[in-house]
């Protein structure tokens, strides 16, 4: 049954997937595009001063025969918070105009007597408008507004249209509905994630591939045993809130469980203070569980220092009075991974890293003899530890991740399916996937 | 011990002073090497290069001093494209030291010591031309010198504080800054560095939130360049370039392949190739400091290769490679 | 107390701005402006964290006299004289903050001079050193051990011949192989290593609103 | 004057740190020590008139309107100091708790969105359209093929045998490896461009002795 949620899930996924791209309507266009800063400083100065004369006198000075924009509609823009109207309206005669310079969008709250500026267009910007993006002049939710439009010419007169009383007031909305496939992956992950913490706190049996390098640190810890020198063990410089940090703890515990019963040295200097207590717990708590805690060596787990390159400084003089036979470098590290497994290298040790820090896996690659690349740092402790929940959120990223795999497979096929068959399924799948670029 | 293992063993200090000699002989025996801009750079300036004076955008210094090296190079090549294109430009920070990075910059850029600078003028400077209402940048301008003063000889043009250039600076908590000023930028910066208010600068008239900016210049030394596609792009649609250093780089080919980002200068040589486009397209009259350094990087780069190589020579032939294997190793 | 209500505030704070971001309405805005409006400030005061703990140190270090005591001076003198200098004194005394962004102010206070004479070239020279390492590590530690570490190093020899100018001298394809590596196969391996990560982190993130990771809350106060 | 005595700091300080590379010597230790104490400094004097006076002390000492409640942060951001006394120090954990609860509340689905769905979206391309070039067309099918394959190499809970997860996961541990190939040789060309400018710093803005 468990193996099957994935799957079922999945089919969900594309079932609503499929209603949406059928049902959904196309989201309303932006009519100018506002990202383009919109007017001309210039012409914003005519504007302005043509908007500190009485309009009505404005109108008048237009000679006849000029008929104003009209048709003023004004909507409620949608999934906003109630703060912008879209406004739009049908040209005059100032289409074709070589003097027309652009419009300017008066408004005003019903019962106020001055009209108020609060937009203006170029000429290539069609014929709505977005009032509300202005910090100075917002829109307020359930306000009833009065709009009127004006055509401006190039000598600063204007032919403005009727005042129209907006036909809605703004409105705030509950759901956003260009959201829909945010909330849809939100919610499968949520549930695969939940559903499988709930499945591991039941006992259910979870399997989890072996990870070549868990084979590899028991026999790390042999060979050093088999020389009589001691382990190295550096748990990363990151802090206790950063995931490779969690997972290089845990995993220690079982390292120091294993030494304990062999009885090798082991030494493990730390960078982080809050890091340093909490592994000098887990050590300690290593070696009762081992039954040996009289073997449990007080100066084996100590605190270096907090600076980056001094740490450094420090585990490389360790590495070259003590010799040790095996280093693990597991948890977080930046620049000075480098400077640490090189020196190790030199030193003969066996060297085993793991790390989430992608910039620095290649030269973990390149010096060690086993590395635990990102997200198999996490897997090996989760494999380690066998606490339900961690093993539980392996488990539902790997669903997650399988349902990734299964699209972009469905899109490899589809690709292939439009080059045989010339037809466009791909843009089927990308429509169904696609989010819109502006919430 | 034969020779191979005491070459390996070679005190590392003489391959330190090897590197060494690398970088600075160069220096004094350039060798001139031309660059050709990517697509990816490229991206970037052709974006600005569409952009004018009625347009806006941000430069946003997201570094620290460790990776200046790389990342100023870039903040200073995209403000010199906007200073000379008279694109108004905000600048802020994403960490406080990267502040100060930014006040470097511009005080680079308006150093009237060096060729091709930016005259600077402040804020109060030119008070009487706001004060006749004067807002247009090519009015000012004009304004500016009928008042008599004139562009001196090694000058490329001017910077009017509050017109051309807002100075932000850094906030914490970065993100949301960026998410707030998706809908007001004054609403997060009610003033400059030095305490004017925003509300006051023409840039600001023209431009109040981000959906009035046209491109987004972020320089990062980490992951700061991502919350700009993370609160800004995919919030309101905001254009985002990245400047990053070259340990980042191919990390972010994904964004642009996706088309959230114009485009990407990674490390020095992103850079350099900015900076290669603006000298061709007559912005600037010499190179930068990026320039000049990728053409000392080619030893360097050389000389790595070849150590990687001698190295692996004599760790095969030493027989090194018998000696420490485990079994569970790929 | 100690542990529950902070338990539950990051429950009820994750869960309720999870969903904020799917409201559009003008309520659930402005819960989001005041999260705006009070995250920098509540984030400003945990300076004093780094502060104090980083005074802790050092102060007990010079009490104790320990190893190298003198120079937690070197630490605790800036620490504290550089905001007196930047916020107290006044200008005449070489105090101030910042003022050299172009144009003729050019005051260099002792905050400025700190800065870019001290941290500038200090954090930079520091990262610079790595260059010498990177050389060295060359040399004595990059081995081409299995077929994938020499795949690596292959792609990361192409690579750095494609990006300097004299690559396209030793061969032409060089930068031309160098950007496709790039553009392609090392772009669908970041690709999935991002999902990988950023699937991590979701769950992370969701495992502390849930109260299953609680390392965050350290040690005081059991 | 000042410009000169700082500059030659700052050489100081540079040659100082790269003697390290000779040695470990008491110049360095004091430049390490130096520049922790000056960028927290730094810190709390721009946190100070970047955000304590102007989103704070501001607002309340002028009275704007609401303004009061700001002082609901500023207290929760004070508990922070209960952290240096041992009796109350779990105070501490509520202003965190405000940060980290809020902060990944709204992290989440724009993370989602940004960092999961959206190159999701950008793996689905189509691999041959009329007028591509040959190395992008192949380009294309090894990047979606690359991406998928590295994703089974990540992927736990199947044993990594048979065709699809067998070959799958190494072909992906291959493309991986040439990604990594790919940073290393960028970050081989970072580290060096650092360097670089430090000589230009030394050589050009000190001695003057290059451009």
């Amino acid at each position: 049954m468990l193996r099957k949620v994935p799957a079922l899930l999945l089919a969900l996924l594309l079932a609503t997937g499929l209603a949406w791209a059928q049902a959904e309507e196309p989201p309303p266009t932006e009519p100018a595009d506002t990202g383009e800063a919109a007017e001309t400083a210039e012409e914003a100065v005519v504007m302005e001063e043509v908007a500190e004369i009485e309009l009505s006198a404005l109108s008048a000075a237009v000679g006849d025969g000029m008929i104003s924009p009209g048709g003023i509609v004004v909507s409620d823009w949608p999934n906003d918070a109630g703060d912008a109207l879209l406004i739009s309206f049908e040209p005059g005669s100032e289409i074709g105009n070589d003097n027309f310079a652009g419009y300017a969008i008066y408004r005003r709250t019903q019962g106020e007597e001055e009209l108020v500026l609060v937009g203006t267009m170029e000429t290539d910007e069609g014929t709505s408008f977005i009032d509300g993006y202005d910090p100075d002049f917002i829109v307020e939710p359930g306000v009833q507004y009065e709009y009127q439009v004006a055509a401006v010419y190039l000598s600063g007169s204007e032919v403005a249209s009727d005042l129209v009383t907006a036909q809605v007031t703004a409105e705030g909305q509950l759901f956003h509905t260009g959201k829909v496939r945010v909330l849809v992956g939100c919610v499968l992950f949520l549930g695969l994630i939940l559903f499988y913490f709930h499945a591991a706190q039941r006992g259910v049996e979870m399997y989890l591939r072996p990870i070549a390098g868990i084979e590899a640190i028991d026999e790390a810890i042999g060979r050093a045993t088999e020389m009589g020198k001691p382990i190295l063990y550096v748990p990363g410089l990151g802090a206790i809130s950063d995931v490779a940090t969690i997972a290089s703890i845990t995993i220690l515990g079982r390292v120091a469980k294993k030494v304990a019963e062999y009885g090798t040295p082991l030494l493990v200097p730390n960078r982080d203070p809050i890091v340093y207590t909490i592994v000098e717990e887990t050590v300690k708590q290593a070696y009762m569980e081992a039954g040996r805690p009289d073997a449990f060596d007080k100066d084996s787990v100590f605190f270096l220092t907090q600076s980056q390159f001094a740490f450094v400084a420090g585990v490389n003089g360790i590495m070259m009075r003590e010799k040790p036979a095996t280093n693990f470098y597991l948890g977080l590290f930046w620049a000075e991974s480098l400077i640490l497994a090189e020196t190790g290298s030199l030193s003969g040790a066996i060297q085993i890293a793991g790390t989430d820090a992608v910039t620095q896996l290649p030269f973990f690659i390149t010096t060690c003899d086993y590395t635990l690349i990102g997200e198999e740092l996490y897997a090996a402790s989760a494999y380690l530890g066998r606490e339900p929940k961690q093993l539980g959120s392996i488990k539902g990223q790997d669903a997650c991740k399988g349902i990734i795999m299964a699209v972009i497979t469905l899109g490899l096929l589809l690709a292939l399916t439009d080059i045989i068959t010339g037809t466009e399924t791909l843009d089927w799948l990308k429509n169904v996937i696609t989010m819109p670029i502006v919430d | 011990m034969n020779i191979w293992e005491k070459m390996l063993n070679v005190d590392r200090r003489w391959i330190f002073l090897l590197i060494g000699i690398a970088c600075v002989v160069p220096f004094f025996n350039p060798l001139g090497l031309p660059i050709l801009p990517s697509a990816e750079v490229m991206g970037i300036y052709d974006h600005i290069e569409g952009l004018g004076p009625d347009n806006a955008i941000i430069v946003s210094f997201d570094f620290e001093p460790g990776t200046a090296a790389e990342n100023q190079p870039m903040s200073v090549a995209a403000l010199r494209h906007a200073f000379a294109r008279n694109i108004p430009v905000y600048v802020t920070s994403y960490w406080p030291l990267g502040q100060a990075m930014a006040a470097m910059a511009i005080s680079e850029l308006t150093d009237e010591s060096l060729e091709d600078y930016f005259k600077y003028v402040e804020w109060e400077d030119w008070a009487s031309i706001r004060d006749q209402g004067i807002v247009d940048r090519a009015g000012i301008e004009e304004a500016w010198t009928a008042e008599g003063n004139t562009l001196p000889e090694n000058a490329r043009g001017w910077v009017f504080e509050g017109r051309d250039i807002a100075f932000l600076g850094y906030l914490p908590y970065f993100h949301l800054v960026i998410l707030g000023m998706t809908s007001s930028i004054a609403s997060q910066f009610p003033t400059d560095v030095s305490g004017t208010p925003l509300e006051e600068m023409p840039i600001y008239q023209d431009h109040k939130s981000l959906r009035d900016i046209d491109l987004a210049v972020t320089s990062a030394g980490g992951s700061a360049c991502v919350s700009w596609i993370t609160y800004g792009r995919e919030k309101i649609g905001l254009p985002i370039a990245f400047g990053v250093t070259a340990v980042m780089a191919t990390d972010y080919y994904i964004f642009i392949q996706s088309g959230q980002i114009v485009g990407q200068m990674g490390g020095l040589r992103g850079a350099a190739e900015y900076e290669v486009l603006l000298k061709e397209n007559g912005y600037n009259k010499g190179y930068g400091k990026a320039f000049i350094g990728m053409d000392v990087q080619n030893i360097a780069h050389l000389l790595i290769i070849f150590l990687v190589v001698l190295g692996n020579i004599a760790f095969f032939a030493g027989g090194f490679h018998k000696k420490t294997k485990l079994k569970g190793r790929r | 107390m100690k542990r529950s209500i902070p338990l539950a505030i990051v429950m009820v704070g994750g869960i309720l701005f999870m969903i904020q971001y799917f409201i559009p309405h003008q309520h659930s805005q402005t819960l989001f402006d005041y999260y705006t409006q009070w995250a920098p400030i509540v984030g400003a005061f945990a300076l004093v964290l780094g502060v104090g703990s980083l005074y802790r140190l050092h102060s007990h270090k010079i009490k104790r006299k320990a190893k190298n005591w003198q120079y937690s001076y070197a630490v605790l003198v800036p620490l504290f004289l550089i905001p007196i200098f930047a916020l107290i004194m006044p200008e005449s005394l070489g105090g101030g903050i910042m003022q050299n962004m172009g144009g003729d102010r050019v005051t260099q206070g002792v905050f400025d001079f700190a800065y870019l004479n001290v941290q500038v070239p200090i954090q930079a020279t520091m990262f610079s050193l790595l260059a010498f390492y990177i050389a060295s590590a060359a040399f004595r530690a990059f081995r081409a051990k299995s077929a994938l570490a020499s795949i690596l190093l292959i792609a990361a020899v192409i690579v750095m011949l494609g990006q300097v100018p004299i690559g396209e001298l030793i061969g032409k394809w060089f930068p031309k192989i160098g950007l496709w590596i790039l553009r392609y196969p090392n772009l669908g391996a970041k690709r999935a290593i991002a999902l990988g990560v950023g699937f991590g982190m979701l769950a992370t993130q969701l495992k502390i609103i849930f109260g299953v990771e609680r390392n965050w809350l350290g040690g005081a106060g059991k | 004057m000042t410009e000169t005595i700082g500059l030659w700091v700052a050489a100081l300080f540079t040659i100082g740190i790269y003697s390290f590379l000779y040695k470990e010597n008491p110049l360095y230790r004091l430049a390490e020590h130096l520049v922790i104490g000056v960028s927290l400094g730094y810190n709390i004097a721009i946190t100070y008139t970047n955000v304590i006076q102007p989103k704070l002390l501001d607002p309340i000492s002028s009275g704007e309107q609401g303004a009061w409640l700001l002082l609901v942060p500023a207290i929760l951001g004070l508990l922070y100091i209960t952290r240096f006394f041992p009796g109350v120090g779990w105070l501490s954990r509520y202003p965190m708790a405000f940060l980290m609860g809020a902060g990944m509340g709204v992290g989440f689905p724009l993370s989602m969105k940004a960092q999961v769905l959206r190159q999701l979206e950008a793996s689905l391309i189509p691999l041959y359209e009329t007028g591509m070039a040959w190395d992008v067309v192949i380009g294309n099918v090894v990047m979606v093929l690359g991406t998928l394959a590295a994703l089974i190499y990540f992927f736990f809970s199947k044993p990594h045998k048979g065709l699809f997860f067998g070959t799958g996961s190494k072909i992906g541990i291959w493309v991986i490896m040439i990604g990594f190939g790919a940073t290393f040789g960028f970050t081989v060309m970072g580290r060096i461009s650092l360097l670089i400018g430090r000589i230009q710093f030394l050589l050009g803005d000190w001695l003057h002795i290059i451009e």
